[in-house]
């Protein structure tokens, strides 16, 4: 089996590249990819089109540090404070500079992920119809269903991202991997993307990932580098392993109100930190007290052959 | 017992869900309006989350988005956005609630731009599940704080379809079902009235004036001819709000 | 929370009725709900819709037994034995009465599934380009891609079962249920359907099936009747707890070669059986010789709250 | 050591798998060809079933279905329908294998009807997945044994589309990709010849003569100015094929 093991570093240098459409997380609040996000900003990507069903925090910081020209998105903001201010900022002053915005509804997005993972061309649904989304976003198509004529649909084209960037609780070295809580579109981004970066907060044996083939969402060969970063989420929660650190995300919130906050934000966490390993050590005890102690495994079930 | 504008708010959307209803929640005052009813008139109503959980009730540990670990631990399903959002598209979802930045006279919301969309003088998050709860749902629940810059006579951007321009409007646009049937306020009750469905004062909270619903209401607000009190919270239900609101959030 | 158990005679007689579209089974050679499609013969069922992504000699079995107007499905047959006769029968002979065939392949039974679930009226494929399954399934429409003109792509209507009767490995009484092995369909169908019956080999408390929310195929609002049925989906394997007893389908197989072979069958098994447990009762030894007696449980995760 | 000509045809086939591809596997011949392959020249190519498994290689407990026990025990993955046939669907399979009643000139797959759909003289089981693995998949590679009434000049329906008429008619049929790469039986291997893609003798295995092979075609069998003889078995591919076979099925 192949050994696809990387630094966050090496992994985000080799695999993401200018102007690719990018996944950063597809679990809403939960495990996003923060140490990824910090990398990209540090290896400076730019025009970089985000795909955001919701990456809290992490799509404002990519749009405050330039990296971002297009999101494509539901929903973008700081979800413990309030609007993103570096999305504001750039939607409605053009700063740092302007970005181009695709609305979309959280299902017309799961659609579009999920034609993507499927090789759906598109998918007709009902949902949008109404909406001034269809305004804004030029790329729905509004069709008659041919199966109701006079009945209209919205034809959503399939997304097919470049690079998703999806943290997990444990994976080998090959890149078979559990993840496991609420699973929102990590699959869909798993099999519709050309290229998959795990970051997995524990390397573990192929046995303990095949001794449970359903945990398993997508399988190896979609996945192109393996991370091992260990809190590579943080402040972001990871069922089973870390809570979120709520605080944190409101100290971004605050400092990134006006763009200077943010840039000093950014250096001090960012650009002054060498790497994934250099910030957990800049966390130093916040960390610990964010780990899950508590053990709450599932009834078992038996796969046993015999 | 004594109650805040909000408590009367979230039990009067609680009172909403009826048992046995399949409840599309978020996180907040619809979390809240659902924890009431689960533990008061609906112990079988079922809460949906977009990023797709659904539970029997609200976590009783304190948590602070629908991801964290304790909404999560106990779940009645954990599965993907698909499934979820599927329940409402294919029309499997009794009622759901929405916020907002604005509402207007037909009930439809805005959570995406104020002003221009091409240069927004506010450039709001964006739909996340309401355009499409709006859309889909069997009822639509509208949930926010009564001030003329929110109730508008017109929003600036239907993010999530309402009655649109009201009469048949909505079912024109290809909508078959849904519509929003309340907006609750921390003031008062609007519901659809007549043939337009323009949203009208159906029930005031105690204590608050008719004419301090009208004058906080963007549009010209008629009332409904049995425009009554909203009933009081009971003890039963102000006990359930505090028995998931411990440290008097909502107060 | 509610009571929905009931006996498989009775959940039947409640929830299937002339004519309804009908999934028995979703998961291909496995997890086929036997106990109630011996019922449905024996209560007499006529002009159904059966839906078979494969539900093995199960399909066979009703339409020899003349329920079945009409077959929608990828495949046909007795896995364990070959071509299915009475499916033969019926279509080269029209015995014991013509069928109408709706000819599919997975993928397009699978995007019809996925659409009814999720209330998409149809989805655009690629699949079925160049294949006469386009001639013979006059529900299929060609149509031009919007997105890619001059491609051209097939609309598969979505299909909604009014009943789905699916085998699970344990539910509570009120439909909170595990599945695990290979999940095929089975999501999809109880998704889509009208109605939906389980056969709960074991019954267990709630706590048993929310300890694993992620092994939760469906919510129980998606259920009408839990119907406790040990190995009934005897003579086809469930993962963990029953293997298949391929003697039993290769007796199907060659009795019910010529017609009165397969009556005889039917009656042994079905007509002169008086239900699920007398079937049980008839098996006798030979069905604790097909029990999983290994234990493989799968390495725990941990799904805390804090 | 001594082989059969079921032998000489799955090792035929495994030496079809690259090592690290993906590839639609089915039960039997397919199934015993990616196990040789496996324990070969391809210890990283995968294997899917339609049913929702993955697997590294082929289960070491005797099984008699894709869906049975020993098949789901340490799969690679298990999932639904959706999620195998959508990498099939979404370009994501090097290689797939299907079987089938007949099979044509042009590799053109017929498993649904023999005679007239409407009254038909056989009813066949239908596609399950083959239609799609034909349209879809990198490579098609069809097994199946060489009888005159097996390969056929035109097979009566066409389930599972090979190059359609030849020439250009499969893309100008709209499917992008894939097309019969081989035709493997269990006396030759049949490859497209020039751009009309109709197949011809590629390779013939040992002990066969090219007359037996065109008596056994039931079309005109152009030979390959290539067309040599199938290297027989080695010792190691034998030794793999016997070991998930000891109970000598294929022998």
């Amino acid at each position: 089996m192949a050994d696809k093991l990387a630094s966050v570093a090496d992994a985000v240098a080799a695999l993401v590249r200018d102007g690719d459409s990018l996944v950063i997380g597809a679990c809403l609040e939960a495990a996003i990819p923060f140490a990824a996000v910090h990398e990209i900003i540090r290896q400076g990507r730019r025009g970089l089109n985000a795909i955001a069903p919701i990456s809290d925090a992490a799509t404002d910081m990519l749009i405050g540090a330039g990296c971002v020209e297009r999101v494509t998105g539901a929903w973008v903001g700081n979800v413990s404070g309030g609007l993103a201010h570096n999305y504001r900022r750039a939607a409605e002053q053009g700063l740092p500079h302007p970005i181009a915005i695709e609305d979309h509804s959280n299902f017309s997005l799961a659609m579009a992920l999920m034609a993507g993972a499927n090789g759906l061309p598109y998918v007709p649904v009902r949902s949008l119809l109404g909406s001034d989304i269809l305004k804004t976003n030029r790329r729905l198509i509004r069709a008659d269903d041919p199966f109701s004529p006079g009945k209209p649909v919205i034809l959503v084209p399939a997304c097919k991202p470049d690079v998703a960037i999806l943290p997990v609780q444990r994976s080998d070295r090959d890149g078979n991997c559990h993840f496991w809580g609420s699973l929102v579109l990590v699959q869909e981004a798993a099999l519709a993307a050309e290229r998959v970066i795990l970051l997995a907060d524990e390397i573990v044996d192929t046995s303990v990932i095949v001794s449970d083939p359903n945990r398993i969402l997508f399988p190896s060969f979609r996945v192109s580098a393996v991370c091992p970063a260990r809190a590579g989420c943080h402040p972001s929660s990871l069922t089973g392993v870390w809570r979120r650190d709520t605080p944190f995300f409101v100290e971004y919130h605050t400092r990134s109100r006006d763009r200077e906050g943010f840039l000093s934000w950014l250096r001090e966490w960012v650009f002054d930190v060498e790497g994934h390993e250099a910030y957990l050590d800049k966390l130093g005890d916040r960390l610990e007290r964010l780990r899950i102690t508590g053990w709450a495994p599932p009834e078992p079930v038996n796969f046993a052959a015999v | 017992m004594g109650y805040s504008p909000r408590e009367m708010m979230i039990i009067a959307a609680s009172r909403e869900i009826r048992d046995g209803e399949v409840v599309f929640v978020g996180m907040r005052l619809p979390l809240a309006a659902f924890g009431v009813a689960a533990r008061t008139h609906a112990p079988n109503a079922i809460g949906l989350f977009e990023n797709g959980l659904a539970r029997f009730a609200p976590a009783v540990e304190p948590f602070d988005t629908m991801s964290d670990p304790p909404n999560i631990h106990g779940a009645a399903w954990a599965t993907g956005m698909v499934q979820i959002m599927g329940r409402l598209h294919a029309g499997q979802v009794d009622v759901g609630f929405i916020g907002g930045a604005e509402v207007d006279r037909h009930g439809n919301v805005n959570t995406s731009y104020v002003g221009d969309p091409a240069r927004p003088r506010v450039k709001l998050p964006g739909s996340g599940g309401a355009a499409d709860i709006a859309a889909t749902c069997g009822r639509l629940l509208v949930i926010m704080d009564h001030e003329p810059k929110r109730l508008v006579e017109r929003v600036d951007f239907v993010t999530s379809p309402g009655w649109l321009d009201g009469g048949e409007s909505r079912s024109a646009a290809g909508l078959d079902r849904g519509g929003v049937a309340a907006i609750i306020t921390n003031l008062a009750i609007l519901r659809p009235m007549g043939p337009d469905h323009g949203m009208g004062l159906a029930s005031i909270h105690p204590g608050v004036s008719r004419q301090q619903a009208i004058d906080a209401t963007g549009w010209p607000l008629a009332v409904a001819p049995d425009a009554g009190e909203t009933p009081p919270p009971t003890e039963a239900e102000l006990a359930a709000l505090r028995a998931i609101d411990p440290e008097g959030f909502w107060r």
